[in-house]
């Protein structure tokens, strides 16, 4: 395999800026068709009432709050996973970074929309934020939910930034590259880059105070999110381990998402000489890793409820194990534990579409995930006269279902009009440090794990 | 509406309401200085009578200014008017002492039910198809004359008069009316009580219902009635329940109820007694035979209701718990202790009503209920029954007793359809015999065939829509009201209230009606009065006043009632009915095979509905059933491993079938039911009855046999036999409010 | 301060449903209709409970009066991001309409399923709006109710007091479902008061809290059902 | 005369060409290197590598910590509502608040530190060529003195494949 050089990655990068081809607006038309379904469903739901989603007394919380965790945790991929990996500057990170930063950014802003859809007046949502208005009152600090604006507010800043900082040099690329209008745009964004000695050491340094401040904000964000739960005294909701439980499994559903979002990026921008098979295989050693601790953590929540033996609790606990959610259950045990194990664990499985599988499935079964940790709980409240069973309306699911359009549309928009690879450090790879490697040569691979 | 939340809500259904508005002058707000009486603000409470049950509870109504759409002086507009808000029980009222029931509260809806027949109608289609035209009051009046001026007076039954029994003003006026042209108002209620009054007559002198003095009884054994639910006075006794269990210091009344379904009251039960349907007499006797073998009896046990019961004086040889236990399946030692509970937690009550009563023996069992409470003394003794006295409305107004006695409905039905005698008229008030009476009598037929019918309902529903013409009552709030309690209460009590606000529509009150058509007739009526209030007026005033130096009729308007000691002419008399005959037991005559019909069906009272009368008010329609948690719809209560074994699950859609039709509703899977019972309750499957009701569930009635008690004539509403199909899994039409039944699910999971 | 409470006293409820319609009644409770109330949308703020137990013939069966517990430590108000739910100084878990956003959250965290959401504009056909009680806010599509033990006869009672000079007397207040119930289950008063009626009641050893392990401190005691004497 | 400069094709040639203008007497900050990756290979990569940002985002943070504890101590202390029985000034969720806080205002300094010490062009500090995009490392002196053009151009052009332009 002959490794790209300089100006062959800026050609093969720059390309889907430059040229578009009718794939392009095909994509955009399909996912921005349902986007667009998916927002005048939201705005029917807000014009008609609340009532034609399918919740109901005393099951309050159904798909959008399972939507809203699931992307939060798919937000999970990037930031953490590349700050993680610049931190301990693992080489075969630098293509993947920037499409890992783009997933974090876009399931957030996703995510963040599900609070303020699934609001019962979304057009008061604002209220969250505090600022001296006439109701002269402000955000009740202890509440949860306002510990999530307040997280998703540090994490989506944190998470923006740390996608545009290493994009600045590449926008300088652009600028460099164009002419007309569009030299001007990216000239803006670019922020007068030059590429001075100062400049890339003040980015580095940046970077690496974003990354370590990201870290710990990701962590408490998923934490906070588990919070929602753990702080309501519902049954098996009201536990310990939804910290660490739903920090796990952001990281699970993150690394998943972005194997998706790898393979797509590599089969359809044609970036083969750059996304090796060792990418794959290295993510979906972590994605093996966070199968068993997701496993564990299970494990965990199961075992504890069943011994603790609390009639509330083993109400919902079997309602999940055996009851009407126990397809879901096992579907879910499947999709998270038993098919990652042997896809990610027998070595000649582990390939590209190998990890892609096992990526779907614990998309999947981590969407499953956030359902049976809401819904059976809520519906099997401690007094059994008033137990109830949520089942999804039409709309939700469309609404639901058209944030993954959202998603794909957001992607397809950026890989546009940004180089989906960070140029200048996929070249900043071509020269490793002179006391650790022999200098920099044609035959040198790229991505070798430098761990 | 008052004025804030008039604007709140028009700010909320955004403009739509007042663009509308613009292109109808009569939708505008025209702001009248406002004339009624009220100051805006400020709520003033008013005395009045719950109208939805025979109980007669008073009410406190809280009246406030409120801004309402009405015609005015021949202009409508929205006028400020002073408007009843809430029904709240009279705290000082001796039947309700303030508590009222579910259908108490939402009596308000029939005032303001957007359904109501606002003017009188004249039919211009089909008959049974609703469709009617405005005619002025004048008009219809004139036309009813004139029918009634043509019919043959020398025919007792030209005129029928279908009415809801009692003893109250409005009852005897209509009964001197129907008396003017020979014949007697024909009453029927589904689940009367035509055959306790009978047993009661017979073995205490008193046609009447009793008054059960639970507030004082230590053990209270009930047959079948749902005293705390839907039977008799169901608040006044419900207050009485209360002080029974916790009213006294150290002293806890208990409770058994004996019923094959459990109904609500049977759920409040310290002990339920499933027996066999229509053997609940045989167990009654039973607990009489071990009291007097073991001689647990009073000295001074009256005897005279005993009398009455075949072998009575050879200590009912023929009821030993052994032959109980075979006739009724309650095990023989817990009749035993039933029998040393009765006879020694003293004072000790039993009440007979509802199914127990509704079988070709009820009397029987009505007779053996009485002797039963007769032997350990607890008639007309404290914790023990009794019986109201009651004011004579009818000699009080000096009107002539009734000339001769009612037809029985079913067969009034059954000489129409024949030809043997057809009305020239009917009249129909405040009952809808079309909907309540089994298929099989042809209510529905057989008024179809007299010629001219007047309905003064308030709304459209089953009967009055066979009507030519609707004269339509006042609501009870819009007009003066009064009730004379058959029971519930120790002392005679007749209540009285003026109208708490004006008619909001063009309505006439049916009884000032009835005197204007008297007048109107060539033959008057010859009342002395030209109103109804003024009718009560004359009514009070012969009774004595019990404020010093405030005459009966301005008390009782203040008061909202009379409560003393009646005068000897004014009290209802006692009358001995010695037939001479002795009551045994004979089994109940069910109607259908029991191989072909393997269950016995059992329509009971619903608790909201009662028998279906008011299905019309949302806030009932939305109130979950106590025992199944229902709302809007109808069900099947079906025994669980009955249900198992038929492949039947919660929710599924059965077909109940006798062999006199059938009908569908969801399955309610129950514990609380004999495995050979199945249960609906009554109040749905209105094929007319606003837009609440109409096409809602299904009626038990329809499938009802023509099986009646022989020596009243009463519909024994219990005697049927069904089968039951499963037809297939739930189609949404059963609404449950709640999920789980059980406290302790996890057990099923396992 | 007062501390208002309720004592329900299961031996003489008999589950009749009075308090329900009464509750309607009295606090502009809109029904919600059969295909709404299908998918769980009807509001009773209160409810009466039923339990069954054993199996055909040795069946019973309990009545439990619902409604919102008013907690001391409740659940549902830390949760509230806009203060929509919080407690008064008397005690009560007041539910400012107007400044819900509907995050339903509340209703999550609250284990006697006692709050209901909106989750349509309240409607009347007119004229059902006459009767609406002026002293109550009607409440807007998305925003959630719940009881409040009649908050409006509350500070009603507590104004009249007021401006007659004297102190409130026990049982002079009366939240609908209390005056409307029959068998006189239900009884209302001040907690702080020993000599109450609700303060005798709650003290009494039948007495117990719904849930009290979820440490909610509730202001309604629940009075056993006892067959033996207690 | 605005600038001078000279485009190398290597890292190495660019070394000595920052060194020889060193040699005529430059000093580092006098000399303007442009690259198209980050040069740390190379001793001219580790030019004005000190910066403050560190303490900057600490000072950050510290900010975005007071901010928080002040936020929610005002609102809890304004609004001293009962909810739940909590305490009014309840530290264990407000840590929660001002740990966010903290961390937005040491990230926020941070970018604001990089915008302003590294981003803002300095006054007269435009040379630029295009072809850095293709991986040309730029050496160049910008507003020489006439007078030393001459030395500095001859500086420039003595590495190995060195183009040098004047503007």
């Amino acid at each position: 395999m002959t490794h790209p050089t300089g100006s062959q990655i800026n050609r093969d990068l720059l390309h889907p800026l430059f040229n578009t081809s009718w794939r392009f607006y095909l994509l955009v038309a399909i996912f921005g068709g349902i986007v667009l379904f998916g927002l005048a469903t939201w705005f029917t739901q807000t014009v008609n009432g609340y009532g034609v989603t399918g919740i109901r007394w005393p099951v309050y919380w159904g798909f959008y709050v399972t939507s809203f965790v699931f992307w939060i945790g798919i937000s999970h991929a990037g930031t953490l996973i590349s700050a993680i990996l610049r931190l301990v500057n693992a080489g075969w990170r630098r293509p993947v970074t920037r499409c890992a930063e783009v997933i974090t950014a876009f399931a957030l802003i996703i995510g963040a929309l599900f609070p303020i859809i699934h609001l019962g007046r979304p057009w008061l949502a604002f209220w969250m934020f505090p600022y001296p208005s006439e109701r002269l009152i402000w955000p009740n600090f202890r509440s949860p939910l306002v510990w999530d604006f307040f997280a998703i507010n540090t994490y989506l800043t944190g998470s923006l930034l740390f996608l545009y900082l290493p994009i600045i040099p590449d926008f300088a690329i652009v600028r460099d590259k164009s002419t007309g209008l569009r030299r001007k745009i990216y000239g803006a964004l670019a922020l007068g880059w030059r590429g001075t000695p100062k400049q890339w050491h003040r980015l580095e340094t940046a970077m690496q105070i974003m990354a370590i401040a990201i870290i710990p904000v990701a962590v408490s964000v998923h934490t906070i999110v588990s919070f929602d739960f753990s702080m309501a005294p519902v049954p098996t909701w009201n536990t310990t381990i939804f910290g660490p439980y739903f920090v796990a499994g952001a990281i699970f559903s993150g690394i998943a998402g972005l194997l998706i979002a790898m393979a797509v990026l590599r089969k359809f921008l044609h970036l083969e000489a750059y996304l090796h098979p060792l990418h794959f295989e290295n993510l979906g050693k972590l994605m093996l890793v966070m199968a068993l601790l997701w496993g564990y953590f299970v494990f965990n929540e199961r075992l504890v409820t069943y011994y603790g033996n609390e009639p509330a609790e083993m109400s919902v606990y079997w309602r999940t194990q055996s009851g009407t959610f126990a397809p879901l259950f096992w579907t879910m045990v499947i999709c998270n534990f038993v098919l990652p194990l042997i896809l990610m664990g027998i070595r000649r499985f582990r390939t590209i579409t190998g990890c892609v599988i096992a990526s779907i499935g614990v998309v999947i079964g981590m969407w499953l995930e956030r359902f049976l940790i809401i819904v059976p709980a809520l519906g099997h409240k401690y007094l059994p006269y008033s137990y109830g069973i949520y089942r999804p309306t039409p709309p939700e699911i469309i609404v639901a279902s058209s944030t993954f359009a959202a998603m794909a549309l957001l992607y397809v928009l950026f890989a546009k009009v940004v180089p989906i690879i960070s140029i200048w450090e996929l070249k900043a790879g071509e020269h490793p440090s002179p006391e650790l490697l022999p200098p920099a040569t044609e035959e040198h691979r790229l991505g070798d794990l430098h761990l | 509406m008052d004025r804030r939340s008039f604007i709140k809500l028009t700010a909320v259904s955004g403009t739509s309401a007042a663009l509308a508005s613009c292109g109808n002058p009569e939708n505008q707000f025209i702001r009248f200085l406002p004339d009624e009486d009220i100051v805006p603000g400020v709520a003033v409470w008013k005395p009045s009578i719950c109208p939805l049950c025979a109980a007669g509870c008073g009410l406190t109504v809280r009246v406030m200014d409120a801004d309402a759409e009405v015609t005015r002086d021949g202009q409508a507009g929205i006028k400020r008017i002073a408007a009843a808000k809430k029904l709240e029980g009279a705290p000082a009222h001796p039947v309700n002492r303030g508590g009222l029931c579910a259908r108490g509260h939402a009596a308000i809806q029939v005032t303001y039910h957007p359904d109501r027949i606002t003017q009188p109608l004249k039919r211009s289609g089909d008959r049974g198809t609703g469709q009617y035209e405005a005619i002025s009051w004048e008009d219809a009046l004139a036309e009813v004359v004139s029918r009634l001026n043509g019919v043959d007076a020398a025919n007792p039954r030209a005129v029928a008069f279908l009415s809801r029994v009692g003893a109250g003003h409005r009852s005897a006026l209509i009964q001197q009316f129907a008396g003017h042209f020979g014949g007697s108002p024909i009453s029927f209620e589904l689940f009367g009580d035509d055959v306790l009054r009978r047993a009661n007559a017979v073995s205490f002198g008193r046609d009447q219902l009793p008054t059960v003095d639970l507030a004082n009884a230590r053990f209270v054994l009930s047959f079948g009635a749902d005293f705390l639910g839907t039977w008799n006075s169901p608040v006044a006794q419900s207050a009485a329940y209360g002080d029974m269990r916790r009213g006294r210091p150290g002293i806890r009344g208990s409770f058994a109820q004996v019923e094959a379904r459990m109904s609500q009251t049977g759920a409040s039960a310290d002990e339920w007694v499933p027996a066999r349907p229509g053997t609940e007499g045989v167990l009654a006797l039973g607990l009489a035979h071990v009291i007097m073998a073991a001689s647990l009896q009073p000295a001074a046990a009256a005897g005279r209701a005993g009398s009455m019961v075949a072998g009575w004086g050879a200590g009912l040889s023929d009821y030993t718990p052994q032959r109980v236990e075979e006739l009724t399946g309650v095990p023989a030692a817990r009749v035993d202790r039933l029998a040393r509970q009765f006879a020694e937690l003293r004072p000790a009550v039993a009440i007979a009503g509802g199914a127990a009563l509704a079988h070709s023996n009820g009397l029987f069992t009505a007779m053996a209920v009485n002797a039963l409470n007769a032997l350990v003394g607890s008639v007309d003794q404290p914790g023990g029954l009794s019986f109201t006295p009651q004011f004579n409305t009818g000699s009080a107004l000096k009107f002539s007793p009734a000339a001769q006695p009612a037809t029985p409905l079913q067969m009034l039905a059954a000489d129409a359809l024949s030809g043997a005698a057809v009305p020239q008229v009917a009249f129909v008030d405040g009952v809808n015999p079309v909907f309540t009476t089994p298929r099989a009598w042809r209510v529905r037929e057989a008024l179809e065939k007299v010629p001219y019918i007047v309905s003064f309902g308030s709304f459209l529903d089953e009967t009055s829509a066979l009507a030519d013409i609707i004269l339509p009552d006042h609501s009870f709030l819009e007009s003066w009201v009064e009730a004379v309690p058959e029971s519930g209460v120790a002392a005679a009590v007749a209540s009285v209230a003026a109208p708490v606000m004006r008619p909001l529509y063009a309505t006439r009150a049916t009884p000032d009606v009835l005197l204007e058509i008297g007048r109107g007739l060539q033959r008057p009526l010859g009342a002395a009065w030209q109103t109804f209030d003024e009718m009560l007026g004359a009514s009070f005033a012969t009774l004595p006043s019990t404020t010093p130096d405030v005459d009966a009729w301005t008390d009782a308007q203040t008061k909202g009632l009379w409560s003393g000691v009646l005068p000897a002419g004014l009290a209802r008399q006692a009358q001995a009915v010695a037939d001479g005959a002795t009551y045994a037991f004979e089994a109940p005559r069910f109607d259908g095979d029991a191989k072909q019909f393997p269950f016995h069906f059992l329509p009971y009272p619903s608790v909201p509905f009662g028998d279906g009368s008011t299905a019309h008010l949302p806030w009932l329609q939305e109130m979950p059933d106590p025992l199944t948690s229902a709302m809007w719809s109808s069900w099947v209560e079906i025994n669980p491993t009955t249900a198992a074994n038929m492949g039947i699950s919660d929710g599924d859609v059965l077909e109940v079938a006798s062999g006199h039709g059938s009908v569908r509703a969801g399955a309610v899977i129950s514990p609380g039911i004999a495995p050979d019972v199945i249960a609906m309750p009554m109040g749905q499957g209105h094929t007319m009855f606003t837009r609440y009701a109409t096409g809602r569930g299904a009626n038990p009635a329809e499938i009802l046999a023509p099986v009646t008690e022989a020596a009243t004539g009463a519909l024994a509403w219990a005697a049927t036999r069904v089968r039951v199909t499963r037809i297939g899994p739930p189609d949404g039409s059963l609404v449950l409010f709640a999920g789980g039944i059980r406290e302790h699910l996890e057990q099923e999971h396992r | 301060m007062a501390r208002w409470g309720m004592a329900a006293d299961l031996d003489r409820c008999n589950g009749c449903g009075g308090c329900v319609v009464a509750c309607h009644a009295e606090n502009n409770i809109s029904t919600v209709g059969p295909e709404q109330a299908s998918r769980g949308r009807a509001k009773h703020w209160i409810r009466v409970e039923r339990y069954w137990e054993g199996d055909f013939p040795d069946v019973k069966l309990k009545f439990r009066p619902t409604m919102c517990q008013q907690c001391g430590n409740a659940p549902c108000e830390p949760v509230c991001p806009t203060y929509a739910s919080h407690h008064t100084e008397d005690g009560l878990n007041a539910q400012v309409y107007n400044r819900c956003i509907g995050t339903r959250y509340c209703a999550n965290a609250c284990p006697y399923n006692a709050r209901f959401f909106d989750f349509f504009n309240p409607s009347w056909e007119k004229p059902l709006q006459l009767q609406l009680n002026p002293d109550v806010s009607l409440r807007e599509v998305g925003v959630m109710e719940k009881c409040t033990f009649c908050v409006q006869r509350i500070r009603g009672t507590q104004t009249t007091a007021k401006t007659e000079g004297r102190e409130i007397r026990d049982g002079e207040i009366q939240p609908a479902c209390v005056q409307a119930c029959s068998t006189r289950a239900l009884v209302f008063g001040d907690l702080e008061d020993r000599e109450s009626e609700v303060s005798r009641l709650s003290r009494s050893p039948r007495g117990s809290k719904l849930l009290e392990d979820v440490g909610t401190r509730p202001a309604v005691t629940y009075l056993a059902r006892l067959t033996e004497e207690a | 005369m605005k600038a001078v400069y000279g485009l190398y094709p290597s890292g190495a040639s660019a070394q000595q060409a920052v060194n020889r203008l060193r040699a005529a007497g430059l000093a580092d900050r006098e000399i303007t290197i442009l690259s198209a990756q980050p040069m740390e290979d190379f001793e001219f990569g580790h030019i004005d590598k000190a910066t403050y940002m560190w303490w900057f985002a600490c000072l950050g943070g510290l900010v975005g910590m007071s901010i928080g504890f002040g936020l929610s101590w005002v609102t809890e202390m304004s609004w001293p509502i009962n909810v739940g029985g909590l305490p009014t000034w309840a530290w264990w969720p407000n840590l929660i608040i001002i740990f966010e806080l903290t961390m937005l205002g040491a990230i926020l300094a941070t970018i604001i530190t990089l915008v302003v010490t590294g981003l803002l062009p300095s006054k007269g500090q435009t040379l630029y060529d295009p072809e850095v995009t293709d991986g040309q490392i730029l050496v160049g002196v910008e507003n020489p003195v006439d007078s030393r053009v001459g030395d500095f151009q001859k500086a420039l052009e003595a590495p190995n494949g060195a183009r040098v332009k004047t503007l």
